[in-house]
């Protein structure tokens, strides 16, 4: 029986680690997208704009 | 004086009050590794595993917030531990320069205190999120019930200090949600602050009551000297600090004396 | 010995959940981000060409 307490405990913890997986898979390709949309925004030297605008919505 | 000397006549004089010596800097970290907060659980061979589970998510979240621009390398520590605290609550706001709430000058103050008792930041955080939770959870309706309580006990041991509050209208206005918010973080030196804090991760949110009402105890006679309840507030939110060790002791006694003995208390 | 292998494993399977979620949360801010990064990069966009536009008008 407690062999079978481990199996059970090890299934649900391999579980929730591919979960974790997955989910890290998906931030990591949002992640690239992020850091590709600022490169656009500073080669268009519009960033700093960004920034004061950020700013003034904080206001 | 050297350090050690000093440490010496620390230890000497915890002793002669009664309390364990210099073992209670190290209280919180025992703490930790005791699962009270729920960080690990206390089976030491899952503890690596379960201490890798959290460093990663700690760095996860961390980087996070790099990528949104939201911390730099020049972001003060304890707002780095509020972001990612915000982060994981589903809180965050929309850009790091909106104005802080109140719940978030709490959390600040915490980690502040907390900063100074826990080297690793990692430890750190979780120290801190799960203060901070329990505090909003387990505790979310005992707190505004402090006041009350506090008005209760003062009346027990000092009814006379209690209507000297009551005439100059400072009943209402006295630092609660310093007291009992912030549970005298930035109020009381580190070493005491960990004797209480130890009260209320153990399950004693009460404590926090015993150690307003010894404070007024102690410093009556320059309270009762005091008529107004701005006066009076501005003396209580700086208390001198030295005398803050023998404060918590009595309130620890107090707090035996009107509860009994908590198994946990020992 | 059953209930201490139940309670490590429920202690291990709480932190990998915990992690998962923080993932999560993760996933959620970048999504934000990245439809506000698009915005302003179409606000710039569109801000260039009426400029463009009254430029050549001007013209």
């Amino acid at each position: 029986y407690l062999e079978d307490v481990k199996v059970q405990a090890r299934g649900q913890l391999q579980a929730a680690e591919s979960r974790y997986e997955a989910q890290k898979r998906i931030t990591q390709v949002f992640e690239l997208e992020i850091l590709d949309l600022y490169g656009r925004l500073e080669k268009d030297g519009l960033l700093k704009k960004l920034e004061e605008e950020k700013a003034e919505a904080a206001e | 004086m050297t350090e050690d000397s000093q440490r010496n006549f620390r230890s000497v004089y915890y002793e002669k009050v009664g309390f364990r010596g210099v073992e209670e800097k190290k209280s919180l970290e025992i703490l930790l590794k005791d699962d009270r907060l729920g960080i690990l659980p206390p089976h030491h061979e899952s503890h690596a595993q379960v201490m890798m589970y959290r460093k990663e998510q700690y760095c996860d979240v961390l980087h996070a917030l790099e990528v949104v621009r939201f911390v730099s390398d020049a972001t003060p520590q304890v707002e780095v531990y509020l972001r990612m605290y915000q982060l994981e609550s589903g809180k965050l706001p929309r850009s790091p320069s909106f104005p802080l709430e109140p719940e978030d000058e709490v959390f600040l103050a915490i980690a502040k205190a907390v900063e100074e008792m826990v080297e690793d930041s990692v430890d750190c955080y979780w120290i801190i999120r799960c203060f901070v939770n329990q505090l909003n959870n387990k505790y979310r309706e005992f707190l505004p019930q402090l006041p009350k309580a506090f008005e209760q006990y003062l009346n027990l041991e000092d009814s006379r200090l209690l209507s000297h509050l009551k005439t100059c209208s400072a009943l209402s206005r006295l630092p609660y949600d310093l007291w009992f918010k912030r549970c005298f973080a930035g109020c009381l030196p580190e070493s005491s602050l960990q004797r209480v804090w130890d009260k209320v991760v153990s399950g004693s949110c009460k404590i926090l009551v015993f150690v307003a009402v010894e404070i007024l105890l102690t410093f009556k006679i320059k309270v009762m000297a005091l008529n107004s309840a701005e006066k009076i507030t501005k003396f209580l939110e700086n208390i001198p600090r030295d005398s803050s060790d023998a404060i918590v002791s009595k309130a620890i006694d107090l707090w035996h004396k009107h509860c009994g003995t908590p198994v946990h208390s020992a």
